[in-house]
């Protein structure tokens, strides 16, 4: 491989200087091509590769060369339009990611739905809205959804067939329950000092009030459109 | 002095330069040094091209003959009414005196360093720029990167994938359902105002508290933790249960359960129970 | 070759999934580590590589068996600092004048002013000044910074507290050297003695006036407003 550099070297020299030099060996001209397409920032075509190269070079043979190297490598040459440049391979794309993991709070009215849902699973949304004393807003069922802690149920045989909502194992996982049935009855919780005397900070208005406080979702939002009516 | 000056190179003077010739060429040379002052960068630069004119190796630089060469130049610019700045005069007022220090024999009275190592220093400093010099233009000689090396042309940028993991515990989840179920239980008016300590608070406070005052008590002391100004308290929630507490204590003491004492205007407030008030 | 390729390809998916897998093999390693720095304008070290490979990987023993791989060929894999590059072969820079980015003209100043940093650092703005024998005005060092060839080091534990100036990995890049313990001649420099910083005795410093003959800079002067004061 040494000799071959130094070989390429002078030959490389030669084949700069004019058309009365036989052209570079094909190694070189691979070479040649291989540092072109390399450092080129739009793909390279072969009339491109032909202008650039010293005069008597071949490049569609040494670009054909150079594919048949790079085959199976964590890089490739790849035809894109008329030219070709490097790309990495497509099954080590995931390498060209790195994931970031926000650590983020569920609001106050996603937790609270969720605890209303897993203490009185299967329950309408209605059913959420007379606990809370609000209205869930569609934000709220479709952040629970999408973070795959609820899903749909079946719906109540009641008029209207209203959705019904349960939790899901993947809940079930996160909190580290073998069932819903494991969460702690009322009593317990006072038992456990959990029934704090601070009076609740919300309003404590009765007639529903529409729930602001959080951001409308998106992404499950096909699910939800499907799913409610709006008032 | 154990060394001559003929021993160290860069006193010696170099021999006059032969012939008419010479001469001519030499002032050729000076003159077009002259002309040519803006090119340099510096009194030191010009040393330096003056020092490469006496075509030995810096280190055996004549730093004697260099200063009368630079005083010669500085001469010929004043003769060609060419103004110096400021810099080569000050250099030239320098190297006028190194060069009766280097021409004098030593004065064993006189401080600081010897007419010979500044001499040396100065040769030292004119080789070492040049060495600095040719550094340079070996490292601009290099292959440099988009010149003769080059990088990716299109570099892959590597995606950030955002993924977003929600803290609850099932803590939360429970006390956010004890808050709902509890919630009936509660004053229905009261609000939860961070700062505002109601005068309702500090009745049901003083009632707890005045059955064991029977000795006078400074309002102050009835203030409850978190609202006498230390820690986060700050001055609102001080004023709040102050105020409320005060408001309380008149309630008090109109049912007639509590009596309140203060010595002069602005001091301090006190309370007990009132003594008939346990029949 | 091609079987080589489907071996790797499942292999990539499982050391992916978890570190309860083996490591991918070595073949494959190489394969992650010349696409991260295929893909990559900038030098990625040892370091960043284990991060983005599959955990159990040997990226240092990769990366060696690739850099024996790009021997001689038209792009190879330089050191530079405690990175790693693809850079293309710098005798084949005769074929490369489209890519050539124009150099913005460094002054005289700006490169002599470099090479006493490259050469002597960490250095403080007087010892460039002592050896230049004029003052370094603030657009000479705020375009060094600028360029990302130079940045301000560890303050000199000496009166003033003065700040130093370094080279950086760009500059490294830049020049193609792997350290600033390759620059050319350090060795024949520092046996003459010529980087020792030798402060001049009382009454030996040549005179330095202010320089003028260079146009104050801009951008970077936040950095140097912040470290220097005007006299």
């Amino acid at each position: 491989m040494t000799d071959l550099t130094q070989n390429d070297a002078s030959d490389a020299e030669a084949g700069a200087a004019g058309p009365d030099f036989p052209p570079p060996p094909l190694a070189q001209q691979q070479r040649m091509v291989e540092a072109i397409l390399f450092a080129a920032a739009q793909p390279v075509t072969v009339r491109d590769l032909a202008a650039r190269l010293p005069a008597g070079c071949d490049p569609a043979e040494a670009l054909a060369g150079l594919r048949r190297l790079y085959e199976g490598r964590g890089v490739g040459i790849e035809r894109i339009g008329d030219g070709y440049a490097f790309r990495t391979a497509a099954d080590l794309s995931f390498l060209m990611q790195t994931e970031t993991v926000d650590q983020r709070r569920l609001s106050r009215a996603a937790v609270e739905t969720l605890a209303i849902i897993a203490y009185h699973q299967p329950v309408t949304r209605a059913e959420i809205e007379e606990i809370r004393g609000v209205a869930v807003s569609r934000g709220t069922l479709d952040q629970l959804i999408e973070m795959e802690w609820v899903r749909v149920g079946r719906r109540r045989m009641t008029p209207g067939r209203p959705a019904t909502f349960v939790v899901t194992e993947g809940f079930l996982d996160h909190f580290g329950l073998e069932s819903a049935r494991d969460l702690p009855g009322l009593s317990e919780l006072r038992a456990a000092g959990l029934l704090d005397s601070r009076p609740p900070d919300e309003g404590m208005a009765l007639p529903i009030v529409p729930d602001t406080d959080d951001e409308p979702g998106e992404g499950a939002g096909d699910v939800a459109d499907d799913l409610f009516e709006d008032d | 002095m154990a060394r001559t000056s003929a021993q160290m190179p860069h006193l010696r003077p170099l021999p006059d330069p032969p012939g008419e010739a010479g001469d001519v060429a030499q002032r050729r040379a000076d003159e077009a040094l002259i002309v040519d002052v803006d090119g340099y960068e510096g009194p030191l630069d010009l040393l330096l091209t003056l020092a490469r004119t006496q075509k030995v190796d810096l280190m055996k630089i004549s730093v004697l003959h260099l200063a009368e060469q630079y005083l010669a130049f500085v001469e010929q610019a004043r003769k060609l009414r060419i103004e110096l700045a400021a810099d080569y005069l000050v250099m030239a007022a320098w190297l006028a005196f190194l060069k009766s220090r280097l021409l004098l024999p030593p004065d064993p009275e006189a401080e600081g360093p010897s007419a010979e190592d500044m001499a040396a220093h100065l040769a030292f400093q004119l080789e070492r720029l040049d060495a600095m010099r040719q550094a340079a233009a070996r490292l601009m000689a290099r292959d440099r990167l988009g010149i003769s090396r080059f990088a990716r042309g299109a570099p892959e940028a590597v995606t950030r994938r955002r993924r977003t993991e929600w803290q609850a515990g099932l803590i939360d989840l429970m006390r956010a359902y004890a808050r709902l179920k509890t919630r009936d239980e509660f004053r229905p008016y009261a609000f939860d105002r961070q700062d505002v300590f109601t005068m309702e608070q500090a009745l049901d406070r003083m009632r707890r508290m005045i059955g064991f005052a029977g000795d006078w008590v400074e309002l102050s002391d009835f203030l409850p933790e978190g609202w006498d100004g230390g820690g986060d308290g700050g001055g609102a929630r001080r004023r709040s249960a102050t105020a409320a507490t005060f408001a309380a204590s008149l309630e008090l003491a109109r049912q007639g359960r509590l009596e309140i004492r203060q010595s002069d205007t602005f001091a301090p407030i006190s309370f007990r129970r009132k003594p008939s008030a346990d029949q």
